[in-house]
C-alpha cells in the first residue's frame, strides 16, 4: 500500500467509507507510554524527555509547512518564542492562563500571516534565507526590547496549571495531538494540496490547486502548533529568555525534521528525540557533544536523505521480505 | 564625525565583501549556503596563532600557513560532505550547518574557548586620514581586501581555471557540455574560498579575538551581503559589502547603535520581498 | 517514492513502549557513598563567561583539597569528606544551565548548590525543590538576591565597588567627565551604568556620553566615535572581562591613548595578555583601572598570600577576587553544614547559614555583618579595591582601597606609588 | 451569439519585448484549432495568457463569456482550461493515478463531483494508456509521459484544452496515434483543443483551423489549405 494512493484515487472512496483509525489509536498509546516514561523516570531524564516531547510538538508544526509542502521555513523558532513570551506576558498582564494561551497562539498565527503574505513569491532557498532572517529579527527583538522582554535576563512564568503533574500530562498529550494532526491534515485536502507543491508547483497551480491560499494556510497553522510548543516549555521551563528561542532554532528544528523524516507523522518525535536528546543523555562536554551532532547530522543527511523514519522503512521492508521468504 | 564614520563604513564594508565573495563563489559554483565559511575561518585563524605563538614563526610565515590550512579544510568540506548533496538544495543547508558545528567545535576542543588574540607588527599603530584615525589593523583589511579582490577578479576574468569557474557558475550542465570538468571547478573554488576565509582570518582576528565561534556572527551580515549582490554573483558581493559597511556604520552614528545590525537584516527582507533575484541579476530562475 | 505507511510501526511502537514500562521495575536510585559530601556548581566554563568559571572551579578545587587533607570535617560524629562536581552552562543558563540545575539538584541531590550566572532563570525551579543557593559570580544591579530567599551572595555587590570608582576619579585622577561604553546586552553592564550615574550625580561628575553596544558586536568603532563625540575626559566600560578588554584594545588601536580607562572587570595579567594579545597588552593596560573586590596579591594575610602562591604555582594563573571567594565557598558549605548538624537536611542548612558566622580557614577578609555573622541580609562582603597597571613590571598593584557605606566612600586608602611599593 | 472563446487585443510584454502584440482569436465549440508561427512569434506565450500562466498588459479572454483574463492559474483552471507544456511535467514520484486523482479532486472544488475513480479508468484509455494507473511516472516512457500528461490535464475536465507541441521527441508512430487521441478527446468529450506545433504535417492533417502568428501579431486564419498556400505565413516562415 502506498501513502499516495491514499489521497488519490481512495480519498473519494475514504469518505464513504471510513477505514478504521489505527494510526490514531497507535499515536495515543505511543502518548500514553510517553507519559508512563515522563512520570516514571528521574526528574533529570524526564525534563530531557519534556523538551524532547516539547520540540516533537514544535517540530510536527514545522512538518505541515515543510514536510508536506516542502518550505523550508527556518522561522519556526520565532513561533515557538513568540508562543513562550506572548503566553508569559499576556499572564504578566493579568489574562487567566487559557486566554493567554490563545492570544499568544493568535498572535503566532497572525506573524505567520503576515511571514507567509511576505514571502509567498519566494522558494527554495530563497524563502530559507527570507525566514531564517525573520527568524533573525524576532530574536533581536526578544533580547534587545529590554521594557518588554527584559532582555537577556529573560522573564518568569506563571504556572498555569493546578500542578506540575497536570502540565506532565499535557505535554505528552499534546505532542500525541500534534503528530495526529499531521496524520490528519496529511490524509485531507490541505494535506494533498501541500504534497503537489512539494512535487511541483508550478504543476499544482495548473491541476487546480490554490497554491498560494494552500501555503498560507499551512504556513500559518505551522506557526500556531509552534506557538502551542512555545506555551508549553514557558510553563514547563518556569522561565524563558531570549536565547531559548534564538534565530538557530529555528534551524536546528528545521534540522531535527531532517534528520527524523520530513514530511513522516513519526519524523518530528525521532528527530527531537536525536537532536535534544542526545547531547543531555551522553552528557557529554559541550565542545565534543555538539561536534558529534554535526558530525552526526551530516551523515544522516547524506547517507539517508529521508532521514529515521525511511531507514526505518528499509529496515521493515526488507525484514518483511525475508519472512515472505 | 562624517568622515569617521565613512572610513568605519569602509572597513566594516571590506570585511563584509571579503567574507562574501568567499560564499558567493561558492555559491555559484555549487549553490551551497556556504555557513561553514565560518569554521573554515576560525580553524584557520587558530593555525595562525599556533604556528606564531607556540612553534614561534614569524608572523607573516604563520600567516601563510593558516591560508593554506583554510584552503585545505575548505576542500575537505566538499569533499568530505558537500559533493553528496549537490542535486538536493534543501539538505545543503543543513549539511553546512553540520559543518559549522564540526569545526567550531574542532577548534573548541583543540585549543579551549577563550578568546586570544593574534598580534600582528603592526597591532598598535594608527593611521590618521585628515581629522579621522584608522587603526593600521583596519588598513591591513582594506589592503587585503582590495589586493584579494582584484586577485579574484583577474583570476577569474583571465586564466582558463577562472572562466571555467564562471562557465559552471551560470550553467553547470551546459558547461559539462562544453567538456568542463566539474569536480575540478568545485575542488578550485572551495580552495579559493578557504583562501578567502583564511585572508578573513589574518585581517579579521587581529580587531577582534580569536576564539571558537569568532565568525559566527558577521557572517550573518555577509549573508545578507551575497543575497543582496544576487547569489552567486562576485562583483555584486564586493560592492554591497562595502554598501552594507557603510550602511550599519552611518546607521550606528544617526539612527540607533543597538539596532545596527538590523538595518543590514532590514534591508535584506526588503530585497527578497521586492527583488527576489537581486540586486545586481536579473536572473530570475530561483524564484516564482 | 514509495512511503510505508506509518500505521503498524505507530502501534507497535506504542504498545512496546508502554508494555515496557509497565512491566520494567523502576530503576533504584544509585547510593551515594555516605561519606562523602559533593558540591555541586553550575559554572560558565565555555561561553561570553569563560573567563570566570575555570578560575572558580580550579579554586573551588583547591578549598576542597585543603579540607580533605587534614581528614574532612566533622557533622554528627561522622567524618565527610568533599568531592566537586562541576557542570557547565556554557553562559548559557536559560537553556543548557536548566538541565545541569536538575542534573545536579534532583539526580546528584546535593545539600547546597553553587552557581554563577543565571540566577533569575532557576527562579521557578527554585521553587520546586528548595535549596539554599550559593552564587560566588553574579553581583548584577537590581541584586539577584530578591530572586529567591535562598539564594546568598558569597561576594561584594555591584553597588558596593562601582560609586568608588567614580569617586577615584573625581578626587584622584581629577576627571569631571566621563563617556560610559556598556555591553548593551549585559545586565551586569547595565547595573554598572546605574551606578555610575547614580554615583556621578553624588559626587558631581559629569556623565557627558552613555552608548551601549548590542550583542556579539566585534567592531566598536562606531560606538567609540559616539562616546568621544562628546570630548570626555576618562572612559568608563561597562561588563565582565571578555567584553571590556575587546573595547579597551579598540579604543588603544584607534588612538585613545590619554584617557584613563575604568571597568568592574576584575581582569588578570594573564588574561589580559591572552587576549589582548603579547606585547600590545602592556601599552593597551597602562592607563586602565579594575575597581572590584581585593585581589589576593595585595593582601596581608599570610593565608591569603599562601592561597596567592600556590595558585600561580598550580595553575601558571593570577587569582582574582572572584577566585579568592571561589576558594572560601567550601568552607562556607562546610561552616553552614556543621552549624546545622546535617549534609543531607536542606532546610536545616539554609537556616543555618541565614546566622551562621565567618567560617574559620577563609582568606577573603570577610567582613562580618551585626552579631559577627557572615552574610549581611544574605550578601557577605569584603573590602573593594582600585588597581592600576604597572608597565615596568606588566602587571596589576592596588591603588585604592575602600568600603563603601551606601554612596560614602569610607575606610578609604590611596596609594600614592602603587607600582613602586609592589 | 457568444463565442465559445473570444480573445480581443491581448497583449503581454516581458522586460520591453512584446512577446504577444494586440492578438485576436475567436474559436467555437468543439474545434480544433492550430497555432503556427515561427520561432518567438509568441505562440507559447498566447498559450500561456489563455491557461492563466500569466496575466495579460492588455485586453480581454472571455471563455463563454466568462472573462478569464485577470484571474490566477487555479481559477482559470477552474473556470475549464487545462494545458500541457513543451517539456514532460508530471508529479514524477507518484504513479500515474495518483496524478489523475489529484487532478480530478483539484477540479471538484468546483463542480459537481463526478465519480473520479470510474473516469480515471476511461481517461487512461482513452489516451491509451490503459492499465498503466499504477506505474510511478518517471518510469513512463517519453511518450507515455507525453500523453500521461495529457490525461492530467483532462482530469481537471476542461472545456478547453492548450497543447504546446505535443508531438515533441515522438516518433512518427507514435504521433500519428497521437493525433488519433486528440481526435478522440474532441469526439468522445467534446472539448475544444488549441495546439501548438511546429510538425505541420501533423497539424494539417488534424486542425479545422489554423492562426498564423509571426511576431506577437496574427498573420493569417482559415483553413489548413488557404494558409499553406499564404504567401505570407510563408515568407514569414522562410524569413523576409
Amino acid at each position: 500500500m502506498t501513502e499516495i494512493g491514499m489521497y488519490g484515487q481512495q480519498e473519494t472512496r475514504q469518505r464513504v467509507r471510513p477505514r478504521p483509525a489505527w494510526d490514531y489509536l497507535g499515536i495515543a498509546l505511543l502518548g500514553f507510554g510517553l507519559w508512563v516514561l515522563l512520570v516514571e523516570s528521574n526528574s533529570f531524564y524526564s525534563s530531557v524527555l519534556a523538551t524532547i516531547l516539547i520540540w516533537t510538538i514544535a517540530t510536527s508544526g514545522l512538518n505541515i509547512i515543510a514536510g508536506l509542502g516542502g518550505y523550508p521555513s527556518l522561522v519556526q523558532g520565532a513561533f515557538y518564542g513568540i508562543g513562550a513570551y506572548g503566553s508569559a506576558l499576556a499572564m504578566k498582564w493579568g489574562q487567566p492562563f487559557w486566554a493567554a494561551c490563545i492570544e499568544a497562539v493568535l498572535a503566532a498565527g497572525i506573524l505567520g500571516l503576515i511571514v507567509g503574505l511576505v514571502f509567498s513569491r519566494t522558494r527554495g532557498q530563497y524563502f530559507a534565507i527570507g525566514t531564517m532572517f525573520t527568524g533573525l529579527v524576532v530574536s533581536l527583538v526578544l533580547s534587545n526590547w529590554q521594557s518588554l522582554t527584559n532582555g537577556l535576563l529573560g522573564i518568569n512564568v506563571e504556572f498555569g496549571f493546578g500542578s506540575i503533574n497536570q502540565l506532565n500530562v499535557v505535554i505528552p498529550a499534546a505532542a500525541a495531538f500534534s503528530l495526529m494532526l499531521v496524520r490528519f491534515v496529511s490524509r485531507r485536502r490541505l494535506g494533498w494540496r501541500l504534497l503537489t507543491i512539494l512535487e511541483d508547483e508550478d504543476l499544482a497551480e495548473h491541476i487546480g490547486v490554490p497554491t498560494a491560499r494552500t501555503k498560507l494556510t499551512g504556513f500559518v497553522l505551522s506557526a500556531c502548533v509552534g506557538a502551542v510548543a512555545g506555551v508549553l516549555i514557558a510553563q514547563y521551563n518556569g522561565t524563558i529568555s531570549p536565547d531559548l528561542f534564538d534565530y538557530y532554532v529555528g534551524f536546528v528544528m528545521f534540522v531535527a525534521l531532517s534528520v527524523g523524516g520530513a514530511g513522516r507523522v513519526l519524523g518530528p518525535l525521532l528527530g527531537s528525540a536525536f537532536i535534544v536528546g542526545t547531547p543531555d543523555l551522553l552528557n557529554l562536554s559541550s565542545g565534543i557533544g555538539l561536534l558529534l551532532a554535526g558530525i552526526i547530522f551530516v551523515v544522516v543527511i547524506i547517507v539517508i536523505p529521508g532521514g529515521f523514519m525511511s531507514a526505518i522503512d528499509a529496515v521493515m521492508a526488507a525484514a518483511s521480505r525475508s519472512v515472505r521468504r | 564625525m562624517l568622515i569617521q564614520a565613512a572610513v568605519n563604513g569602509v572597513v566594516l564594508g571590506s570585511l563584509f565583501a571579503l567574507l562574501a565573495v568567499g560564499l558567493t563563489l561558492t555559491y555559484g559554483v555549487m549553490e551551497v549556503p556556504n555557513f561553514a565559511q565560518a569554521g573554515v575561518i576560525t580553524l584557520s585563524a587558530y593555525a595562525m596563532l599556533w604556528l606564531n605563538q607556540t612553534a614561534a614563526c614569524p608572523f607573516w610565515i604563520a600567516a601563510l600557513g593558516g591560508l593554506v590550512v583554510g584552503g585545505v579544510v575548505s576542500v575537505l568540506t566538499e569533499r568530505i560532505a558537500y559533493r553528496f548533496v549537490r542535486t538536493r538544495p534543501l539538505a545543503a543547508p543543513v549539511v553546512a550547518l553540520g559543518l559549522l558545528l564540526i569545526l567550531d567545535n574542532t577548534a573548541l576542543i583543540l585549543f579551549g574557548g577563550d578568546h586570544v588574540s593574534l598580534s600582528p607588527p603592526y597591532a598598535g599603530d594608527v593611521i590618521y586620514v585628515g581629522s579621522a584615525t584608522v587603526p593600521a589593523v583596519g588598513v591591513a583589511l582594506i589592503g587585503t581586501t582590495a589586493v584579494a579582490l582584484l586577485a579574484l577578479w583577474l583570476f577569474l576574468q583571465r586564466t582558463k581555471t577562472g572562466r571555467a569557474i564562471r562557465a559552471v557558475s551560470q550553467n553547470a550542465e551546459a558547461a559539462a557540455i562544453l567538456g568542463i570538468r566539474l569536480e575540478r571547478q568545485y575542488i578550485v573554488s572551495f580552495f579559493i574560498s578557504g583562501i578567502l576565509a583564511g585572508l578573513v582570518a589574518f585581517a579579521y582576528g587581529p580587531m577582534y579575538a580569536v576564539y571558537p565561534y569568532m565568525a559566527d556572527a558577521i557572517l550573518l551580515n555577509a549573508f545578507v551581503v551575497v543575497v543582496l549582490g544576487g547569489l552567486g554573483n562576485v562583483a555584486g558581493a564586493a560592492v554591497c559589502g562595502l554598501l552594507l559597511g557603510l550602511l550599519e556604520s552611518f546607521g550606528a552614528i544617526y539612527v540607533s547603535a543597538a539596532y545596527q545590525n538590523l538595518f543590514g537584516f532590514a534591508v535584506l527582507l526588503l530585497m527578497i520581498v521586492l527583488r527576489p533575484a537581486g540586486l545586481f541579476t536579473n536572473r530570475s530562475r530561483r524564484v516564482a | 517514492m514509495r512511503r510505508v505507511s506509518n500505521d503498524r510501526l505507530t502501534i507497535l511502537a506504542g504498545t512496546a513502549l508502554a508494555a515496557a514500562l509497565l512491566l520494567a521495575p523502576s530503576t533504584p536510585s544509585r547510593a551515594d557513598d555516605a561519606k562523602t559530601v559533593t558540591v555541586g556548581a553550575i559554572l560558565p566554563i565555555t561561553g561570553f563567561l569563560s573567563t570566570l568559571g575555570p578560575p572558580e572551579r580550579d579554586a573551588m578545587q583547591m578549598g576542597i583539597e585543603d579540607i580533605n587533607k587534614v581528614g574532612g570535617f566533622e557533622v554528627g560524629g561522622q567524618r565527610y569528606t568533599l568531592k566537586l562536581k562541576v557542570l557547565d552552562d556554557e553562559s548559557n543558563p536559560a537553556t543548557v544551565g536548566v538541565t545541569a540545575y536538575r542534573q545536579l539538584v534532583d539526580v546528584d541531590k546535593v545539600p547546597v548548590l553553587v552557581i554563577a550566572a543565571g540566577t533569575r532563570n532557576y527562579q521557578a525551579l527554585f521553587r520546586r525543590s528548595p535549596l539554599p543557593v550559593l552564587n560566588i559570580l553574579d553581583s548584577t544591579y537590581p541584586s539577584i538576591l530578591d530572586v529567591d530567599k535562598h539564594v546568598f551572595l558569597l561576594r561584594s555587590d555591584t553597588p558596593a565597588y562601582v560609586p568608588g570608582a567614580v569617586w577615584y576619579l573625581k578626587n584622584v585622577l581629577k576627571k569631571e567627565r566621563i563617556a560610559f561604553i556598556g555591553a548593551g546586552a549585559d545586565p551586569y553592564s547595565a547595573g554598572i551604568e546605574t551606578w555610575v550615574k547614580k554615583a556621578a550625580e553624588e559626587y558631581g561628575v559629569k556623565i557627558v556620553s552613555v552608548v551601549n553596544y548590542p550583542l556579539n558586536t566585534t567592531n566598536f568603532a562606531p560606538f567609540i566615535q559616539a562616546a568621544m563625540a562628546e570630548k570626555p575626559d576618562a572612559i568608563y566600560l561597562g561588563g565582565v572581562t571578555q567584553e571590556v578588554l575587546p573595547v579597551a584594545k579598540q579604543l588603544f588601536q584607534s588612538g585613545i591613548r590619554d584617557l584613563p580607562v575604568v571597568h568592574n572587570s576584575g581582569v588578570t595579567p594573564t588574561q589580559a595578555k591572552q587576549i589582548i594579545g603579547d606585547p600590545l597588552y602592556n601599552d593597551v593596560m597602562a592607563n586602565n583601572y579594575d575597581f572590584a573586590g581585593t585581589l589576593p596579591e595585595t593582601s596581608d594575610n599570610p593565608a591569603t598570600k599562601k592561597f596567592y602562591k600556590d595558585f600561580v604555582t598550580r595553575f601558571n594563573q593570577y587569582p582574582s577576587d572572584l577566585t579568592m571567594w571561589a576558594y572560601d565557598t567550601p568552607f562556607v558549605l562546610v561552616g553552614a553544614m556543621q552549624k546545622a548538624g546535617t549534609v543531607t537536611d536542606r532546610d536545616k542548612i539554609y537556616q543555618a547559614m541565614l546566622g551562621m558566622p565567618v567560617p574559620a580557614n577563609t582568606i577573603s577578609g570577610w567582613i562580618p555583618a551585626d552579631g559577627g555573622k557572615l552574610f549581611h541580609d544574605r550578601d557577605a562582603q569584603t573590602m573593594s579595591e582600585g588597581i592600576g597597571w604597572c608597565s615596568d613590571k606588566k602587571t596589576i598593584a592596588p591603588v585604592f582601597l575602600y568600603f563603601m557605606d551606601g554612596l560614602k566612600v569610607t575606610r578609604e586608602k590611596v596609594v600614592a606609588d602603587a607600582c613602586k611599593d609592589h | 451569439m457568444t463565442e465559445f472563446l473570444e480573445v480581443e487585443g491581448a497583449s503581454k510584454t516581458f522586460g520591453g519585448v512584446r512577446a504577444v502584440d494586440g492578438m485576436d482569436i475567436k474559436l467555437a465549440e468543439g474545434q480544433i484549432c492550430g497555432l503556427i508561427g515561427p520561432n518567438g512569434s509568441g505562440k507559447t506565450t498566447l498559450l500561456g495568457l489563455l491557461s492563466g500562466t500569466y496575466r495579460p498588459d492588455r485586453g480581454t479572454i472571455k471563455l463563454r463569456g466568462q472573462r478569464l483574463d485577470g484571474l490566477s492559474t487555479h481559477r482559470t483552471v477552474q473556470q475549464g482550461v487545462a494545458r500541457t507544456f513543451q517539456t514532460s511535467r508530471l508529479f514524477f514520484r507518484w504513479p500515474l493515478g495518483a496524478n489523475l486523482a489529484a487532478a480530478a479532486a483539484a477540479r471538484l472544488l468546483t463542480s459537481t463531483g463526478d465519480d473520479a475513480d470510474g473516469g480515471q479508468e476511461k481517461l487512461l484509455a482513452l489516451v491509451g494508456l490503459a492499465g498503466r494507473g499504477d506505474v510511478v511516472c518517471s518510469s513512463l516512457s517519453n511518450a507515455e509521459q507525453r500523453l500521461a500528461m495529457l490525461a492530467v490535464a483532462l482530469a481537471t475536465r476542461p472545456h478547453l484544452l492548450l497543447l504546446d507541441e505535443p508531438a515533441v521527441g515522438m516518433s512518427p508512430a507514435e504521433t500519428a496515434a497521437l493525433g488519433q487521441v486528440i481526435q478522440r478527446i474532441r469526439g468522445e468529450l467534446g472539448v475544444t483543443v488549441l495546439i501548438v506545433e511546429h510538425n505541420m504535417h501533423f497539424m494539417m492533417g488534424l486542425a479545422d483551423r489554423i492562426v498564423a502568428m509571426n511576431a506577437g501579431r496574427k498573420l493569417a486564419e482559415g483553413t489548413p489549405a488557404e494558409i499553406r498556400g499564404n504567401p505570407d505565413v510563408i515568407a514569414a516562415y522562410l524569413g523576409s
